[in-house]
């Protein structure tokens, strides 16, 4: 057989396109339905956060975090704070302590919940997304009742937290919590044990041990590919040392297992909340923070265990009120360049499913 | 047993199509927020001490407020706009304000057709929603 | 403590070679070195004995006035240590060895550095304006970047008639 | 009941007896012309109910209650969606090639319109009877795979060409098994009329002795009318809409006819080749039988929809050779043997 002429067909994907998460856009080239080169290009979200945060004052970037991964803001928020506490020597109250450990895991709920969504949306799963994101409200109800936002939270202040928590808080929590593995059933059941999700991402964008180290992997990702690494055990921030939990880890490094992880993370950070609920003291919410902060001259790089993967902010300070330089080392910018390297060789469909499981949040990517 | 998996899917969603609905009527049932919901701005003038706090802890420069002195040599508000269009929704002005003239509230319909219409008078705003015009 | 006394005099040992300083910030590590050494650090550290710093966090940059540094977070998934390696290199020409043979990681974080600082990394396989495009003129964080004022910035379009 | 059953054959006599000879030219001509109308209705109808069933399944399915604004519980829904599209702009791509671009969707939109011809309604209620209708049939349904591929070539874009590509090879492969389960209900009945294959179900389905045979015919038929969870021709998390991408308007509005009359075409096929047809207890007429056990398969084909991921394509192409078209010649061996032995049965006991 001759064949007159190949030609590699390149396929724009986004920032326009039904399956991006956000405005993240890749041109995809293909031989037939199988992808020989990926392209990411990204900046569509650019905000410039870090030049912000350089003529703002210390506790005025709070908001800002909000809008890193925007899906988990209490996240932001607690990695930013902590990083400005450990710069100033600031002691927050215990109870604080404990509500940024709930909300930072309801918010770690939260996002995975939009993740197993999304996975699904991307294969077309319609009703699991429906269901995924009937219970995030439940989440967000949750915030929005402390905190009176429902996405950008804002709920932590340098020094502790913003409101304590209403008296219908608890009893709201604690149905959530007990209808969680009524949910999580459910989301096995129609996505997770279902053939043909199985079947698409079972062995597929097999992403090794040695590369993800490599690759500077952190969070799920990582942990899905047979490595055990979760900065709440490892470089325990915060009150993460007083929790009983087990960080899930799985060796199949393809895709169902990146989309599995999720959902047994889900089960672990129900566990730290429940045993937050359990210890939580009562007592002041705020420190003693002074009216104008001004950390002392010096440099910090604190790191937590977003749920996406490991946020760290590398703060320097030279005396002023404002900070000399705010870097933010964002999970799924980093995870982000697994994609070209990860779906050399699957179809088009594959690469969908792969880059759902990154679960790229682009304010993140972008900042 | 391979399909079981399909079968169990098709029964959660059938389970599901004859349960009740979850969502919300929106314009005919109007949910009732909480009052820490921050959605919309308020300031109260009379209890305004122009200090200028709110205007000096906004991280985006949303507050603009003037004041001049009476013949007590207090400090009287004159002017308070708010550039919504820039406006975060922190809350932080709200925490900073030492007599709690302003206020988040829970008004959530703010949408407009022109970018105009989002640079808020404040006391106008009061003087509107309390039925005291002009 | 073992584990930070070891590293501590990895570190040490590391220093004298290299020509560096050795501080202690907050709790953690600091190496500074100059610019040219810094291939020959990062894979030193790497290969320490028994603390190998071998998973790089992040990569930066901090604008010092005079010149650049250029900051790794270095630690381990096998142990509890962490480094700080920073590089100095010249304001007037910001060359550096790029890491992206030590570490692919470092791929993205190194163009981001070169599209806020306008460092250069040698041997980086596709440096390019990674968030602002590539006409963009300037580079933003470096403190002598002037940003436009907030009026100026925040334009209002005006609803035409009809529209 | 009879009577019932029987009224639209009296209305048709009506009709042709104005006519001074009732066989003659004229009268045939118009009965095809009130065929014909009859038909487009139908599909029109079919379009504009099931695009509002879907959506509101859909809904269900996720428990939102769907579209509940236009009329009763939002029933109007589609109406004024198609009265939206009438009034878009009709976009052609600068670099498509014009004339396949705009044939392509009156071909799609033609095509259920002649395959709906041959199915009976009702006793004696077929617009156009036809000995060799299942063959009929299944060619006209065949030529669809062509207009969505002229649809994707005529767009001149990347995800067009993708899923013009996908259709033809998904299509394709899908027709083998899809002609070989419907093999064995005719070598029982030994005929190629539809109008007798529902004869004789008169007394038990053709599901009861084929479950097999229904099985493929079913999930062929669903990736024939390129169906979730075999949408890959317009699987929009990967090539946008596939062949529809460009198409703007009416004409994209001709397309989701044509597909919601696909749909329907296989619901009534699969319901004449397995449910019986028509047939049902007396208590309800033929053809209320008939639209009811579409409207069943029509539901389930929606329930699997809004159920299941969409497949990947390797995977889809595995089944239809390995599974299902190995699964298909077995049903027709057995289908074969059962015969073989029925007759030496009558033999033995005659």
């Amino acid at each position: 057989m001759t064949l007159e002429r190949t030609e590699e067909l390149a396929l724009n994907l986004g920032p326009q396109h039904p399956s991006m998460h956000g405005v993240f856009r890749m041109i995809a080239h293909f031989d037939g339905e199988i992808i020989t080169k990926i392209e990411p290009k990204i900046g569509y979200l650019h905000r410039g956060l870090e030049k912000l945060a350089e003529s703002r004052t210390y506790a005025q970037f709070i908001p800002y975090t909000d809008r890193l991964d925007y899906l988990a803001s209490p996240h932001n928020n607690m990695g930013y704070v902590q990083a400005v506490e450990k710069l100033a020597g600031i002691q927050v109250p215990e109870r604080a302590e404990y509500l940024r450990v709930i909300f930072a895991e309801l918010a770690r709920i939260a996002s995975h919940l939009v993740f197993i969504g999304s996975l699904a949306l991307d294969m077309a799963g319609w009703t699991a997304w429906g269901y995924c994101f009937r219970d995030r409200e439940r989440i967000l109800d949750l915030f929005e009742m402390t905190a009176g936002s429902r996405l950008t939270v804002n709920a932590m202040r340098i020094g502790g937290f913003s409101q304590d928590v209403p008296d219908e808080f608890w009893p709201a929590l604690k149905s959530f919590l007990d209808d969680l593995p009524e949910m999580l059933e459910e989301y096995q059941g129609i996505f997770y044990g279902n053939e043909i999700a199985m079947g698409r991402m079972k062995s597929v964008g097999i992403l090794p041990k040695e590369l993800a180290e490599n690759f500077s992997t952190t969070g799920p990702v990582l942990r899905a590919s047979g490595v055990k690494h979760d900065l709440r055990k490892d470089a325990p921030y915060g009150i993460y040392d007083r929790f009983d939990f087990e960080v899930p880890v799985l060796n199949g490094c393809d895709s169902y297992d990146r989309g599995l992880i999720r959902l047994l993370e889900i089960k672990e950070s129900a566990k730290i909340i429940r045993q937050a609920m359990r210890d939580i003291p009562e007592g002041p919410i705020m420190a003693k923070v002074p009216k104008v902060l001004k950390p002392p001259v010096g440099e910090v790089y604190h790191a937590v265990e977003n749920p996406k993967g490991e946020l760290g902010f590398y703060l320097v300070s030279d005396g002023s009120t404002k900070p000399a330089r705010c870097r933010i080392r964002s999970a799924t910018f980093i995870n982000l360049q697994l994609l070209p390297a990860i779906s050399i060789g699957w179809k088009i469909q594959d690469v969908i499913a792969i880059f759902a499981t990154l679960d790229a949040v682009l304010g993140e990517v972008d900042k | 047993m391979f399909g079981k998996g399909l079968f169990k899917g098709m029964h959660i969603s059938l389970k599901r199509m004859l349960g009740p609905n979850v969502t919300e009527y929106y314009p005919e049932q109007k949910p009732t927020l909480s009052p820490r919901v921050r959605s919309s701005m308020g300031l109260d003038p009379d209890k305004c001490i122009s200090c200028g706090i709110c205007a000096n802890t906004c991280p985006n420069k949303v507050i603009a407020l003037t004041s001049e002195k009476d013949e007590n040599n207090k400090k009287v508000l004159k002017t308070y706009h708010m550039d919504v269009g820039r406006c975060l929704f922190c809350g932080l002005c709200t925490e900073a304000c030492p007599t709690n003239a302003l206020t988040v509230t829970q008004q959530y319909e703010n949408a407009v057709y022109d970018a105009e219409g989002l640079k808020w008078d404040m006391i106008k705003r009061h003087r509107q929603q309390t039925g005291k015009e002009g | 403590m073992e584990n930070k006394e070891i590293l501590r005099k990895r570190v040490d040992e590391l220093a004298a070679k290299v020509n560096g300083d050795v501080q202690e910030i907050l709790n953690t590590l600091v190496l500074t070195v100059k610019g040219s050494y810094i291939s020959e650090t990062l894979t030193a550290a790497k290969n320490f004995e028994e603390v190998p710093c071998d998973f790089l966090h992040d990569l930066t940059a901090l604008d010092l006035g005079e010149q650049f540094a250029v900051v790794y977070q270095l630690s381990s998934l096998k142990g509890p240590q962490t480094l700080r390696v920073k590089a100095l290199i010249s304001r007037d020409t910001p060359v550096i060895d790029s890491v992206t043979r030590i570490w692919q990681g470092a791929n993205f974080l190194e163009r981001e550095a070169y599209d806020m600082f306008g460092i250069q990394f040698k041997g980086h396989p596709n440096l390019k304006r990674i968030y602002l495009w590539e006409e963009f003129e300037g580079y933003p964080l470096r403190k002598d970047y002037e940003t436009e004022s907030i009026e100026k910035r925040s334009v209002m379009l005006k609803m035409r008639p009809g529209e | 009941m009879d009577a019932l059953n029987k009224l639209p054959l009296n209305i048709a006599a009506a009709i042709r007896g104005l006519f001074g000879d009732p066989h003659s030219i004229w009268a045939d001509l118009t009965m095809t012309v009130i065929g014909i109308i009859l038909v487009i209705v139908l599909i029109v109808l079919a379009a504009l109910i099931l695009i509002l069933l879907e959506r509101k399944v859909g809904g269900w399915a996720s428990q939102r209650p769907g579209p509940n604004r236009l009329g009763p519980r939002g029933w109007f829904q589609t109406i004024a969606d198609a009265l939206k599209l009438l009034g878009k702009e009709d976009v052609t791509p600068a670099e498509a090639d014009r004339f396949i671009f705009k044939i392509a969707p009156m071909i799609v939109f033609a095509l259920p319109m002649m395959t709906l011809a041959v199915i009976p309604y009702g006793m004696g209620m077929v617009p156009i009877d036809l000995d060799l209708g299942i063959i009929y049939y299944l060619a006209i349904s065949a030529i669809s795979t062509l207009a969505l591929l002229m649809a994707g070539w005529g767009s001149n874009s990347n995800y067009s060409m993708l899923g013009g590509m996908r259709a033809v090879a998904q299509m394709i492969s899908y027709e083998i098994p899809l002609i070989f389960s419907l093999l064995g209900v005719v070598m029982i009945t030994q005929t190629f009329s539809l109008s007798k294959i529902v004869e004789a179900q008169s007394t038990i389905p053709f599901i009861v002795i084929q479950p097999l045979a229904f099985v493929i015919y079913f999930i062929a038929g669903i990736a024939e009318v390129n169906r979730a969870p075999f949408d890959l021709v317009e699987a929009d998390q990967e090539i946008v809409a596939g062949p529809f991408t460009e198409y703007t308007g009416l004409r994209w509005g001709l397309f989701f006819l044509g597909e919601y009359g696909n749909m329907t075409a296989t619901a009534a096929l699969i319901t004449t080749m397995f449910l019986g047809g028509w047939q049902g207890p007396g208590f309800l007429p033929g053809i209320v039988w008939f639209f009811l056990k579409v409207g069943i398969i029509i539901f389930l084909m929606m329930w699997i929809r809004w159920t299941f991921p969409r497949m990947r394509v390797d995977h889809l192409m595995g089944l239809a050779w390995k599974v299902l078209l190995p699964l298909s010649l077995l049903n027709v061996l057995l289908t074969g043997l059962g015969i073989y032995i029925y007759q030496y049965v009558l033999r033995i006991g005659g």
